[in-house]
């Protein structure tokens, strides 16, 4: 789960790293009264979940108060890369004499957090590591022994920081990694870390995913999934425990894997179909899971057909073939509905969508099953 | 032969009472596997299917000489008990459990690796050698023993692979799922060192997805190191950017992780690409 | 700093660990209000920093709303084992099946925590030990690889516990023992830690230690030394920093070293003289803190001499000196002090001694000093 | 010889730009001691003493080849010092630092011996070898080179009890203080080790105090494996129970740890037990 800049950088403020003053807004209103008390020149800054919004017209720097207010109602229910903005964070403008570059990731890998530091911010990371490779010093963690400060301040000594600089810089690339670590997180990551004329710094932007396999385990984190998601069959999914993602065309594909799931979009694109979504149910399937994944797939106005592929591995195919049962009784598709069904159990799953006579591929390839729903579509 | 099994391995099921534990022992069970003994902690002195159950690992281990174990724990005791086994000198671990914490992971690879003990997964659908053992959940009916050696990331998609090979009448050595999430205890690459030495093996088949650096890994090994015929498949060519695709590794993540460039690197290794799983059959005879 | 019973529950509960019902009280009324919201019959426990407290007439069960307020009346403001009681808990009673004992502390010859579990709740560890070693199961942790699950189950599991009690003990164990590292403990014990009728277990009493010198890192306990000290001298020097006994005689000792301290009190009371007090600066002496050791020992009315023994190690002898200087210009003391001063820098420090006529024992042995106070003192 | 340490030990002060580690690095050096670098974090450049300052470890060793480190560094980061110091190959550590939490100073045991490396203290004095060389705190003009071994628990009590002897004119081999806290890195009985093997050590000094098990366990030495006659001085003969004498380490718990319970011990393992600190040079005279 990502989080949002202002979300990041509470967290990150928790863990000592200077952060710029900010609020964020829902309105104008709210924005100029934000812009007084934090005092201008400020930052607006639209809060979405995705990045390059600087390059999209996300972030403005402003010493006037009416262009807060004209900034703030211009990004407000604006979509930026797609996504709608509903908050704008508006944040303390800092002079900037230095722009720097840290982050921890999971290098695959090696399976270790790989912490990353570079004196070349303010662009992204690849670019630093493709232009300036120099630049950039990476150092993989042993999970077990953990990071020190020193070894902070080593990474940093190599890119020739000296003196207060070094210390402070070290210090917080010391504290990233505790974020990382504290908050089961895919990445943290600060983008630039400035340094004032002062010589004081400040992590300007602030990246934080979460792990959504640890969310169980991080009590302070806020989950609401609303101002995360706009698609409300998205929510519904992740709410059980499903993986969703919409697609841009007519073919609804639910599968019992992820890897059988992709190949079953690849193979109906192949075939000249669209898919109109991914929806994977994981090795968990109960007879509620998959009536609830049918009925998601089927509330799709979009639909023309759907594809169901599913494998009796870990999966219970009695349970799947009742619980399809039970969303077609209770829907009544007008469209057509092809289910793939093949493995452990397989002839009593069969048995169970025969008396209700849904169409059945009792064939091994997904190849023949996608020709013959698109055979059943009049492809 | 059978990469990291045979029909003497003696396995423990790790999450034995379990719903899924107790379906998929009875499952083995029939396949031939040597299941033989279970283990839930607060369930000694029960018995699944036969197979005794133990309060921990060390007592199973101890009283019937096991030296595998298969997990069906929960995620959030995943670690845990991969510790408990590691401890109690289990030297390999086939890790089913999905969902399990990516810092956990990162905490079992390493303590699998530093304890010179062999973790399969998580998120695998584990091993199979076509009529002689799994310790996995791959069904049995959709694979043929023979001399094809499956790799996949995926595990419904290895069984979708290999039943297309059977139903062609090729048959596999070893099929194993490496897991599909990000962090894995066991690199695909290493596999095919394994089925590189491999008697029984003429032919190897990679089942890729989009996502992570497993693939572009292996080609490097395929490259310079690899002398018996392989083919791929990589799923989700038409997988859009920057979304999730079921697990936290299939995800594609600026130009890197796609499908087409998991290809491109796996051609320049000389490795033959599926573009269906039904062509690999077709490549697969011309080779056996 | 010891922690009061009711505190050190709060904190367990916090980590998962099942408590009983129950409230702290500073009145009689407060109790009966308690004990009726919490329902009779109750427990009646005076909180104080010391064990022991049952068999001194601190605990008492009742079923009768009346006695609640009488013991609690009788409770507040008594002396048990030589402290004041100004808090009572008053607790949900539970039906008892069997009592356990859990308990972490260190094991200093091998540096480790060591985590020790019995069967053989209710008595003290040392009883255990001694008359039933079989059933005391302990296991020294390495620190950097941690306490795991499973090794706590192997513990109950050697004194047979099995299913559901296996896993719920299991559990608090391996929550102790992440108590005792997330709070920096010296010790964290259960004892008992009861198994309900009803197979459910609870920390009946909770001890928890927790390191004077990691205080500044647990930011989530409150320091409220007046509750936990009564000697406002030893208040004063806590916060100081100095370290300070009350003993039971009129010859005041500062040293500048624990052990030297300590052989000092035990050579004044070999030449027949009286302690008054331990003060210890440790290795942190400055003029301030030296005036303010001084300062604190000779409030004490019962003083009849003051013994100041310092070594110049790694302590600054002249500031030391200019910090007596300081103290005695302020006090004026009436009664014989001598101070002896030897190491680096030491005759910069007489020097300065020397101008206010504050008698010095140059010499090395302290015997000597001791012998020079006594002759001051007509002893 | 000198235990630990000699004239051609190469230091490194970590902590050297503040107050106590500037003064005591003069101290040092005016002994003899080769100081050939300091760490201070953010001040490397400068020079203390003559002595050149870095910003880390690694860079000061690299430069001075240096094989020990004393640490003056605050309770907090000292920690992360000694890990650092190890890391970078240091092979003794002296911890002058009071006042470590701890759960640091159990990790910092655990990884110093896991690293092969000899950390003295927390909470100590450091060592003296009379006449040669000191990495330490301890003032040198109580101390007379000689052939008396000194082992102290405290740092005050050390000078002390070493001054008395000076006085009488016994001088001394090696004195060190093993540091006053609960858990520390060199125990009592693993320098007594070293004072029996040492040639130019004739006897013995054990300075003790209440609390902890350091004195018990020498005697268990003392009474199988020492030849060498050894003193004992135990202070705190009328500190009362439960009462923390100035550190965490110095406690009577239950009937454990009293100055007579110990003294009982090693009376029994054949140390003879001075009363007063100036009984102890009586007592030595009758040895040397």
């Amino acid at each position: 789960m990502r989080l949002f800049e202002y979300e990041a950088k509470e967290i990150f403020k928790k863990f000592g790293i200077p952060v710029p003053k900010g609020l964020v807004v829902r309105s104008a209103k709210e924005a100029a009264s934000a812009a007084k008390q934090i005092r201008l020149p400020v930052a607006v800054k639209a809060q979405i979940l995705v990045g390059g919004r600087g390059n999209a017209g996300g972030i403005k720097f402003t010493s006037d108060l009416d262009e807060v207010i004209a900034e703030t109602k211009k990004l407000i229910n604006r979509r930026i890369k797609g996504r709608k903005v509903k908050m704008v964070l508006i944040e303390e403008k800092l002079d900037i004499q230095n722009e720097y570059y840290m982050g921890v990731t999971i290098d695959q890998l090696s399976g270790k957090p790989i912490l990353m530091f570079s004196t070349e911010g303010g662009v992204d990371v690849e670019t630093i590591a493709k232009k300036k490779p120099e630049m950039l010093i990476s150092k993989k963690i042993s999970v077990s022994r953990g990071f020190f400060q020193f070894e902070a301040r080593d990474m940093c000594m190599q890119l020739g920081l000296k003196g207060s600089t070094l210390l402070k810089v070290g210090s917080i690339l010391h504290k990233l990694y505790e974020v990382f670590i504290g908050y089961d997180a895919m990445i943290a990551e600060i983008n630039p870390l400035i340094i004032t004329s002062n010589g004081e710094p400040y992590a300007v932007d602030a990246k934080l995913e979460v792990d959504d396999n640890a969310l169980f385990r991080q009590p302070n984190l806020e989950l609401n999934l609303s101002t995360r998601y706009e698609d409300k069959i998205k929510i519904e999914a992740i709410k059980h425990g499903l993986s969703y993602v919409r697609l841009d065309g007519d073919i609804g594909v639910i599968g019992s894997g992820a890897g059988l799931t992709m190949a079953t979009i690849d193979l109906i694109t192949d075939f000249g179909g669209k898919p109109a979504n991914f929806l994977e149910t994981g090795g968990g399937i109960t007879e509620e899971l998959m009536t609830k994944a049918v009925e998601l797939v089927l509330k799709d106005r979009r639909l023309k057909g759907l594809l169901i592929n599913l494998y009796g591995g870990i999966n219970p195919m009695p349970s799947a073939a009742k619980g399809i049962v039970k969303a077609y009784e209770k829907l009544k598709p007008k469209i057509p509905v092809l289910v793939k069904l093949v493995g452990n159990q397989q002839e009593e799953a069969w048995n169970i969508l025969g008396n209700y006579a849904i169409p059945i591929a009792k064939k091994i390839q997904t190849e023949k099953a996608v020709e013959k729903l698109m055979n059943l579509l009049g492809g | 032969m059978c990469i990291f099994v045979d029909e003497n391995t003696r396995t423990v099921v790790q999450g034995i009472t379990g719903n899924v534990g107790e379906v998929q022992t009875k499952l083995m069970l029939e396949y031939g596997s040597k299941i033989v003994a279970g283990v839930t902690p607060g369930k000694g002195g029960m018995a699944v299917h036969s197979v005794p159950v133990y309060d921990n690992v060390k007592e199973a281990v101890a009283e019937h000489a096991a030296d595998a174990s298969i997990l069906f724990v929960p995620p959030l005791f995943a670690k845990d008990a991969v510790i408990e086994a590691i401890d109690s000198d289990i030297k390999l671990l086939v890790v089913i459990t999905e969902h399990i914490p990516i810092h956990d992971t990162m905490y079992m690879r390493e303590y699998s690796r530093c304890a010179g003990a062999r973790m399969i997964g998580p998120t695998t659908p584990g091993i199979i050698c076509p009529g002689k053992t799994k310790i996995g959940i791959t069904p049995a009916n959709v694979f043929l023993e023979g001399n094809v050696g499956i790799i996949s990331r995926s595990g419904t998609l290895l069984y979708e692979i290999a039943g297309n090979l059977s139903l062609a009448e090729i048959g596999q050595s070893s099929c194993l799922g490496i897991g599909a999430d990000p962090v894995i205890g066991t690199d695909m690459k290493e596999i095919l060192e394994l089925f590189e030495k491999d008697e029984q093996t003429k032919l190897v088949v990679i089942v890729g997805e989009i996502g992570g650096v497993q693939e572009e890994e292996a080609a490097k090994f395929i490259k310079h190191e690899m002398s018996k015929p392989v083919i791929a498949y990589v799923a989700g060519k038409v997988a859009p950017r920057e979304k999730k695709m079921g697990h936290a590794g299939a995800i594609i993540l600026g130009e890197k992780g796609t499908a087409k460039s998991k290809m491109d690197v796996l051609i320049k290794a000389g490795v033959e690409i599926a573009n269906k799983p039904s062509e690999i059959a077709k490549i697969a005879r011309i080779h056996l």
